[in-house]
């Protein structure tokens, strides 16, 4: 019941936070997060299950029971967590939290609607993380989008309508195409299962019960193997947006510029890791073989969205952006780890996706916080900040060497173990290639962060917005300072998540090992 | 007996000539009250088959049909006329083609 | 026996209404309560939708009941539509308290509206072509009738106009239709056409065929399928907000359940277009219909102007999707495939039927207020009318698909059934018409809560019967998501069962 | 792997003091007496007393140390991915050597910084602190992953420390330029990392688990790799890796040979004191390199510690100088120092003369020794060694050369400036770490005077015996064992000219010795009188080319704007205007036809009705012709 319980207390939560007074709702919304986060914790804590939840381990904090029928198939509600969900479901409620806490300055009016939508968003997102069914699961998948529109339409900047509906509308045909290819698979197993649980059709995927799947009008059908590696390609597609991956990326920084500063945080941390948590549950997960034929094609995409993604920051001005676009870099990372369909790979890929989070969330609220203070992102339009926030000024070095995969920071933790699970693929054609090529996006990352410290930290202060920059409050410093040290320590103790990630994971590889 | 000796096709051609005729009519016609003519005479087109076949067939339910489809013509013109008459109030003419207000 | 006549009672609610309204109209027609007629009209609609929901749910129809010498059947689908009809009889008849006041004739509007509801549920079992055109017309005529009530609005009689002169021409269409289908196989009767199709098709295949093409051209102008879907726009826009309501969705549902009874039972697939005997092959032509219908419906609705106008478009969209039930029945995926792709059109016109009549009362609430027509007109309202905006959020949400309502789950259902019949390519345009829905209907949901709102706007009050039909219609929608649960086994089970 | 209880437990508090002292200096530096350098002070000189330690157990008890602190993850597939501490004579040997340099600095730093009164104390020392604690760290790496961790946290150190005056515009920019080119190479680093862990599944670099043979593509890849970032320590410490590839060590050798007289002709041209020393700084790390290519393990070692020695001097010494200046870094500023100035000028002249490898100072040992395995090994094996001994020996002329126009300059002749002619004076926190390293400086040759161990026999290559000492046979880190697989991989075997080895040895030493003469000559007699001129313009377009450092600086700024700033941009573009751009077509395009297509509904009912019963005609006609009705 703990998994229903971190649902609905956001959710109740929300509907409350929606309706009280505008100058508690900061407060209260708060108050509920922190539920919770503690909830989560003590899942955490408390976690006592093994193995893959999709491929036959037991899965923690489990429940079960019928929902709907869809026709031939069971649609149940079943929910619960294995070491791959748990620690993004804990992120998930630790950033809740913490970009609530830096809403408090930025957000200034329909106070109780913004809070009430980003607790919303954390239901729907933990929904996610922890749905064991496929249509339970599509409903927070897509839930997620609603929240998100209004914190981008609403409070959004200058260009918040186009960006908002942008997102909207491109995540959501994405999410069709993948619908569509996902129950391809399902017809294709036939009567080999009742249900639309995915623990069901991922074993009888692995197990090579695919059949053929008929055509109307002439009596030909799609034999399995075609029909597989098309699923696996609409599939991937759908998510690759959702990640997102070049060429699918051009919203991510559309929405991050114009969404207010916790909304941001929300999306890069979280919203773009359900892409790669799908892409593992799903593409990498259920169709093993499609991965390793497809392994060239999508190493090369992921290749080409750390450098091109890294270049693009390279080239911009407005830090958002400059994150944004990073966002973009670092995600091919985790897209290559899961190609490399290695031990260290796969779980490389699900610890980039924590690191990530935090590290972005942390960049992401950094920035807002010199915002809040000097009303401007552009590079050129500042200089010398470290002069007169010099906390904040610092907290960002640290996030920005934490992105720069700066040793004992999680981010390079992360990316060694992607680097190792990729060089030593045996899925993937000339691996140590494909890493060598994509580990050069750190020195192309480095030199962007580099020079935006530079430009906008350092120098003699001059701002062009004649606003009187003084120390950021309190609650805005708690917020980054407390990530700043979550970083440092996953990336000095990474067993504390990746013995969990492992143990989830390594069934995933299992068979990746003797892959043709 | 007359009817037997003329074959059924006959029959399907004359009905579907009516029907056409009817179909002309309001393809061609913009007086509303000729719309509702026409409208009329593709319904009897429809009754003429049901007849000739409820004897072909040797079955009443095509004539009992018929006599429903007439008494619906019937509601149909009394409510056609209805909307005429308030067409004519509000647009002082009795042009189908007159009224385009609602359009796109 | 007793239990034939029991089964009747949602019809009988109908009638019954029609006719205790025309009692008191004809009692007194000067000093009558509008609330007793309003009352008496949503009674109706409810002990309808009740007692339709607990035969369904009884299981009372695990073999349908054939009365009146097999004229009529009742059966888990004819049930599902009686509820469909009777609530959004209901939702629109508490609704027009409001709407009609101050309105003449309003004993005859809501007579009206309940001898069509009637003609309605009648067309949900009609089990012969004959009681098909009869129970067609008895619930056009009135409908004609409604989308003029506003007799001095030059749109609500321009409106009429051009309803009424499509639906004689339709009308005549599926009679003629249905003639010729009784010249060939000689029986107005489903299960006899059935039996007879076979031979027909080999003997005469162009009389049947055309017949059955016609009879198609009739069904498709009652759901508003393109190209029969000119009058929807307009009648749609012209008409009074409510009556919209009812025509979009409770008369569009009617016409898909004749579209699904005559079809599947009357002229059987393998029957009619199997290369021995082929006289047509409605199945393709559906597929074409739907297409066509989805597109072009929701292509118009993305570039409209007007909120009401968006909203008539879309509603040709929806019939779009619900089309796909029929274009799945293709025999490739089975009974299963074929079941799930019928009883998914059925749940979506279950949830259409109270989230589409919930977003044309919301626009008869801005009608209520003289806001406008546009987008413009709605800006910001969120602030003045927070409840109607969060509900028709809801409406719009769950319309586009996302998962704040049931909506979500009836069109995803649809989209699995396809894939399952094999036409997996028209989920893919059910996806690409879905994303472009999404971007007109958040529009509106732009316009209320994003848009800075009008100045010199005043709301004058917050009419109760309005708004309690608004808040149930969204209620029902949001519980829909998990409670589809309650029809969802009903649903397909009546497909299967008819299939 | 050895393990022994006692002193060697308390090895990784080597690092940690410094570490504590950075925590103390970062957070509660502000409110302390000089506000960290104590702290900094204390730590470090405990980390030289436990070294120091260290290294006498090391020597007493002859056995080494390989211990496993820290698993950073479970090795659960074949990598061991942990942290340890490794105790050879080579890391016994650096761990003193850096802690007494960062003892140095740290007790330095009071007079260059305190009493200067410089803003962000606290900042400072913490860096100085994390910058010890990683060096420390780094020596004492087990393993190659611990390396490049520490390697990485230096880099970010040196950031810090560079841009400490991060008010100023330069700084800064400075800082990003260091860091990026070190980032540049810790790439390869990194790949080289990788690819050992991947393929080997460990990167120990002591003991059996060590790097196993065969040259796979993928281990030369790694050699490349680590090759260009693996500084000199780094190069030594990974020596039975590349003693595995023959053509790898030729490289090395060269690339040495050649960055010692590439560096040092920069240094010729520069006005700047801290700039000549550091070129002169890269010129020496070309010579251990020379030596480590070359086979001489320990010639490589003992040059690194007599130049850390030395060069630390002279850096100390500068900043004195510099502190006497009031700031003032150009050398044609100055002059005529060596009156106000004795402590400074003496043990600046004793670095000086080490550098410049004049006998008997430091210097001249080591630089011969480094040269003497050049030449051995090249007359035995492989030719091109004898280039990189040529140019290694050219180097020689030149280093001798700046080094004494850059004394000449500084403390001779007359004060050409007010500042230089009354300085402002330095205290003892100055003169003291001065003191210390000149008398090292001058006697820290006859560490290993192999020349005079061959001639008399008697055994006085102290440092060659304690490098193949017992502590390091077990850990397969010891001299002859590289020895050994240097000759047995890549065939290294002594030569000599005629004469015999002593003759060899003899040569090169007076050789070597002759040409730092010359250069020191050579300069004395261009610089000396009380105001020198300018010799440089002589050297014409050369001069230009020098003083703009090879236009290598161009050359980067080119790579960072010209090139890669470019291509971002066109990449930008291209994502802006091509592949955002067909996402808004797709919008704009539908809603096109969305507006075409409502104009169907042109209001008018008789096209409607015409439309209708078309569309009902088209599909009669086209069931008609499918279904073959008619």
């Amino acid at each position: 019941m703990l998994v229903e319980a971190l649902i609905a207390v956001p959710l109740v939560g929300a509907a409350v936070v929606a309706v009280a007074p505008n100058e508690y709702a900061e407060r209260l919304a708060l108050g509920v997060s922190a539920v919770p986060l503690v909830g989560s914790l003590y899942m955490y804590l408390a976690f006592d299950g093994s193995g893959n939840a999709l491929l036959g381990g037991d899965v923690a904090y489990e429940t079960f029971f019928e929902w709907l029928t869809l026709g031939p198939y069971a649609v149940n509600y079943h929910v619960g967590l294995d070491g791959i969900s748990l620690p993004l479901v804990v992120m998930t409620t630790v950033l809740t939290t913490l970009s609530i806490l830096s809403a408090w300055t930025p957000i200034d009016d329909r106070q109780r609607q913004f809070y009430g939508l980003m607790l919303f968003m954390e239901a729907a997102l933990v929904g996610v993380f922890a749905a064991l069914d496929f249509l339970l699961w599509f409903v927070f998948w897509e839930a997620v989008l609603v929240p998100m529109y209004f914190l981008i339409g609403v409070w959004g900047g200058p260009r918040r309508k186009y960006a908002a509906i942008k997102f909207f509308v491109y995540t959501n045909i994405a999410s069709l195409v993948m619908f569509i290819g996902f129950f391809a698979l399902v017809f294709g197993l036939g009567d080999a299962v009742g249900s639309t649980g995915l623990p069901e059709i991922a074993q009888a995927l692995r197990a090579g019960q695919l059949g053929a799947l008929g055509l109307p009008g002439t009596g030909a059908a799609i034999p399995a193997d075609v029909l597989a590696l098309s699923a696996f390609v609409a599939m991937f597609v759908g998510f690759a947006v959702k990640v997102p991956v070049v060429p699918f990326h051009t919203w991510l920084p559309d929405a991050h510029v114009e969404a207010p500063t916790p909304a941001s945080v929300m999306l890069a941390g979280v919203l773009l890791k359900m892409g790669t948590y799908a892409l593992l549950r799903f593409n990498f997960t259920m169709l093993p073989e499609q991965a390793a034929t497809l392994a060239v094609p999508i190493a090369a995409v992921a290749v080409v969205s750390v450098i091109y993604g890294a270049l693009l920051a390279l080239a911009q001005s407005d830090l958002k952006r400059i994150v944004a676009y990073s966002s973009v870099s670092s995600m091919g990372y985790v897209i290559l780890g899961l190609v490399a369909y290695s031990y260290y790979g796969v779980g490389g890929a699900t610890f980039q996706m924590i690191a990530h989070g935090l590290i972005s969330g942390l960049l992401f609220m950094t920035v807002g916080v010199f915002y809040n203070a000097t009303h401007t992102r552009m590079v050129g339009d500042m200089s010398g900040l470290a002069d007169r926030m010099p906390v904040t000024a610092s907290v960002f070095v640290a996030g920005a060497f934490a992105y720069m995969g700066l040793p004992l920071m999680a981010g390079f933790a992360a990316e060694l173990f992607i680097f190792l699970g990729a060089f030593r693929s045996t899925v993937l054609p000339a691996a140590p290639l494909f890493t060598a090529a994509a580990m050069f996006g750190i020195v192309v990352v480095a030199g962007y962060l580099l020079w935006a410290m530079q430009r906008s930290l350092f120098g003699p202060f001059r701002l062009e917005t004649d606003y009187d920059v003084g120390r950021a409050p309190v609650h805005d410093v708690a917020a980054i300072v407390t990530l700043v040290g979550l970083i440092v320590l996953l990336g000095t103790a990474p067993e504390l998540l990746y013995d969990m990630m492992s143990d989830a994971t390594v069934d995933v590889v299992e068979m990746g090992g003797e892959l043709p | 007996m007359v009817l037997s000796s003329v074959p059924a096709e006959y029959y399907l051609l004359l009905s579907a000539a009516v029907f056409c005729t009817g179909l002309f009519g309001i393809l061609t016609r913009e007086n509303a009250l000729m719309f509702l003519m026409s409208v009329e005479l593709m319904l009897n087109a429809a009754n003429i088959n049901l007849v000739a076949f409820s004897f072909y067939w040797g079955t009443l339910t095509g004539q009992v049909f018929t006599l429903f489809t007439m008494a619906l013509a019937a509601a149909e013109v009394a409510i056609g006329i209805g909307i005429i008459l308030v067409l004519y109030r509000n647009f002082d003419d009795v042009d189908v083609t007159g009224p385009t207000t609602l359009r796109w | 026996m007793s239990r034939h006549w029991l089964l009747l009672a949602p019809a009988g609610a109908f009638l019954a209404a029609a006719l205790a309204l025309f009692v008191i109209d004809a009692v007194d027609r000067d000093t009558t309560n509008p609330t007793v007629l309003s009352a008496v009209a949503t009674a109706g609609g409810v002990v309808a939708a009740v007692a339709s929901a607990v035969l369904l749910l009884s299981n009372a129809v695990a073999t349908p009941a054939e009365l009146f010498g097999g004229q009529l059947v009742v059966d888990g689908m004819s049930l599902i539509f009686t509820f469909i009809f009777g609530s959004v009889t209901a939702l629109v008849s508490l609704a027009s308290l409001d709407y009609t006041r101050g309105l003449p004739f309003r004993a005859e509007y809501y007579l009206l509206v309940t001898l069509a509801a009637t003609g309605m549920s009648l067309m949900a079992s009609a089990n012969s072509l004959a009681v098909v055109f009869v129970a067609l017309e008895l619930s056009s005529l009135p409908s004609y009738a409604l989308v003029a009530y506003l007799k001095h609005n030059r749109g609500s009689v321009e409106a009429a106009l051009k309803y009424f002169l499509v639906g004689a021409l339709s009308s005549s269409i599926l009679l003629y239709g249905i003639s010729l289908v009784y010249a060939a196989t000689g029986s107005l009767l489903f299960a006899d056409v059935a039996s007879a199709a076979g031979e027909a098709a080999a003997t005469y295949p162009g009389v049947l065929g055309v017949g059955i093409l016609l009879v198609l051209g009739g069904v498709a102008f009652k759901t508003a399928s393109v190209p029969f879907h000119f009058w929807a726009p307009a009648a749609y826009e012209g008409a009074p907000a409510p009556v919209a309501a009812f025509l979009s969705s409770a008369s569009k549902a009617a016409g898909f359940v004749v579209a699904f009874r005559v079809f599947v039972v009357a002229f059987p697939i393998d029957a009619v277009a199997n290369p021995s005997t082929y006289a047509v092959d409605w199945v393709l032509a559906f597929t074409v219909l739907a297409v066509l219908t989805m597109t072009v419906g929701n292509f118009a609705a993305a570039t409209q102007e007007e909120v009401k106008r968006m909203l008539a478009y879309s509603s040709i969209g929806h019939a779009g999707y619900v089309l796909i039930g029929l274009a799945a029945l293709t025999g490739v995926g089975g009974v299963d495939a074929e079941s799930t792709a019928l009883g998914a059109s059925m749940l979506h016109l279950l949830v259409y039927g109270f989230m589409n009549t919930g977003a044309f009362l919301f626009i008869a609430l801005g009608e209520y207020w003289e806001l406008g027509r546009t987008f413009e007109a709605y800006n910001g309202l969120a602030e003045d009318a927070p409840v109607a905006c969060l509900a028709m959020t809801v409406f719009m949400f769950s319309l586009a698909g996302l998962p704040v309502g049931g909506g979500f789950l009836s069109k995803y259902f649809l989209v699995v059934g396809a894939v399952g019949a094999g036409v997996w390519w028209l989920g893919a345009v059910l996806a690409v018409n879905s994303a472009l829905s999404l971007f007109y209907y958040s529009r509106v949901v732009k316009a209320m809560w994003i848009q800075p709102p009008a100045e010199d706007r005043e709301i004058d009050g917050y009419p109760p019967a309005l708004y309690a039909a608004i808040v149930t219609a969204a209620l029902v929608t949001v519980l829909l998501l998990p409670g589809l649960a309650v029809f969802d086994g009903a649903a397909f089970d009546a497909a299967a069962g008819l299939l | 792997m050895v393990t022994v209880a006692g002193i060697y437990a308390y090895a990784p508090a080597i690092a940690a003091l410094p570490l504590a002292s950075f925590l103390v200096a970062l957070f509660a530096g502000r409110w302390l007496p000089k506000e960290g350098a104590l702290a900094g002070i204390l730590a470090t000189g405990g980390s030289l007393v436990l070294s120091a330690v260290t290294l006498v157990e090391l020597v007493l008890t002859g056995e080494g140390y390989d211990e496993r602190l820290y698993t950073f993850v479970a090795p659960a597939e074949t990598f061991d991915l942990g942290f340890g501490v490794l105790i050879d004579p080579l890391s016994a040997a650096m761990l003193v050597i850096v802690s007494l340099i960062a003892f140095l600095v740290h007790v330095f730093s009071l007079g260059y910084m305190n009493d200067e009164g410089e803003p962000g104390l606290p900042r400072y020392y913490a860096g100085l602190g994390l910058f010890s604690f990683s060096m420390l760290a780094f020596v004492f790496a087990s393993n190659l992953l611990m390396a490049f961790v520490f390697f990485e946290l230096v880099g970010l150190c040196s950031w810090l420390l560079i841009g400490h005056w991060y008010r100023e515009a330069a700084p800064p920019s400075a800082a990003k330029k260091a860091f990026l080119v070190t980032r540049f190479g810790d790439y390869f680093f990194l790949v080289g990392l990788v690819g050992v862990l991947a393929t080997f599944g460990t990167a120990r670099f002591a003991g059996e688990g060590g790097f196993p043979a065969g040259p796979t593509p993928v281990s030369a890849l790694i050699h490349a790799a680590t090759m260009v970032a693996a500084g000199v320590f780094l190069l030594a410490r990974m020596y039975g890796f590349y003693a595995l590839l023959p053509t790898v060590l030729a490289i090395i050798a060269f690339t040495g040979g050649f960055t010692a007289l590439f560096a040092a002709s920069m240094a010729v041209v520069k006005d700047e004191i801290k700039q000549v020393l550091a070129y002169s700084t890269i010129s020496q790390y070309g010579y251990m390199m020379l030596a480590l290519g070359a086979g001489g393990y320990v010639a490589a070692f003992f040059h690194l510690t007599t130049h850390a020695v030395f060069k630390a001097l002279l850096f100390l010494g500068a900043g004195s100088v510099i502190i006497a200046m009031h700031h003032e870094e150009d050398m044609w500023l100055m002059g005529g120092l060596k009156e106000e100035m004795r402590v400074t000028y003496l043990t600046f002249v004793a670095g000086s003369l080490a550098l410049a490898g004049i006998f008997p100072f430091a210097g001249f040992w080591s630089k011969d020794e480094v040269l003497f395995e050049t030449l051995v090994h090249g007359l035995g094996a492989n030719p091109l060694l004898l280039g990189g001994y040529l140019l290694g020996l050219s180097a020689v002329f030149v280093t001798g050369f700046y080094t004494l126009r850059m004394v000449m300059l500084t403390f001779h002749g007359d004060p050409r400036t007010d500042a230089a002619a009354d300085p402002h004076g330095v205290g003892w926190n100055v003169k003291f770490p001065l003191a210390v390293l000149g008398v090292l400086a001058t006697v820290g040759g006859y560490l290993n005077p192999a020349p005079l161990a061959k001639l008399t026999g008697a055994e006085v290559d102290f440092l060659h015996r304690y490098l193949d000492g017992p502590a390091s046979e077990e850990l397969l880190t010891s001299a002859h064992h590289y020895g050994d697989l240097t000759h047995e991989w890549a065939g290294y075997t002594a030569g000599s000219v005629a004469g015999g080895e002593t003759a060899t040895m003899l040569g090169g030493a007076g050789l070597s010795l002759a040409l730092a003469l010359a250069g020191a000559g050579t300069a004395f007699v261009l610089y000396r009188g009380p105001d020198p001129d300018r010799h440089t313009e002589a050297l014409g377009d050369l001069r230009t080319v020098l003083v703009s450092n090879y236009y290598q600086d161009e050359y980067q700024v080119w790579l960072a704007e010209g090139l890669t700033l470019r291509t971002a941009i066109a990449a930008d573009t291209f994502d802006q205007g091509v592949i955002d751009g067909a996402v808004d077509a797709v919008s704009s395009v539908s809603l096109f036809s969305g507006d075409r297509l409502r104009r169907l509904q042109t209001g008018v009912v008789t096209n409607y009705a015409a439309l209708i019963a078309l569309s009902v005609l088209l599909g009669l006609a086209a069931f008609a012709v499918v279904g073959g009705w008619l």
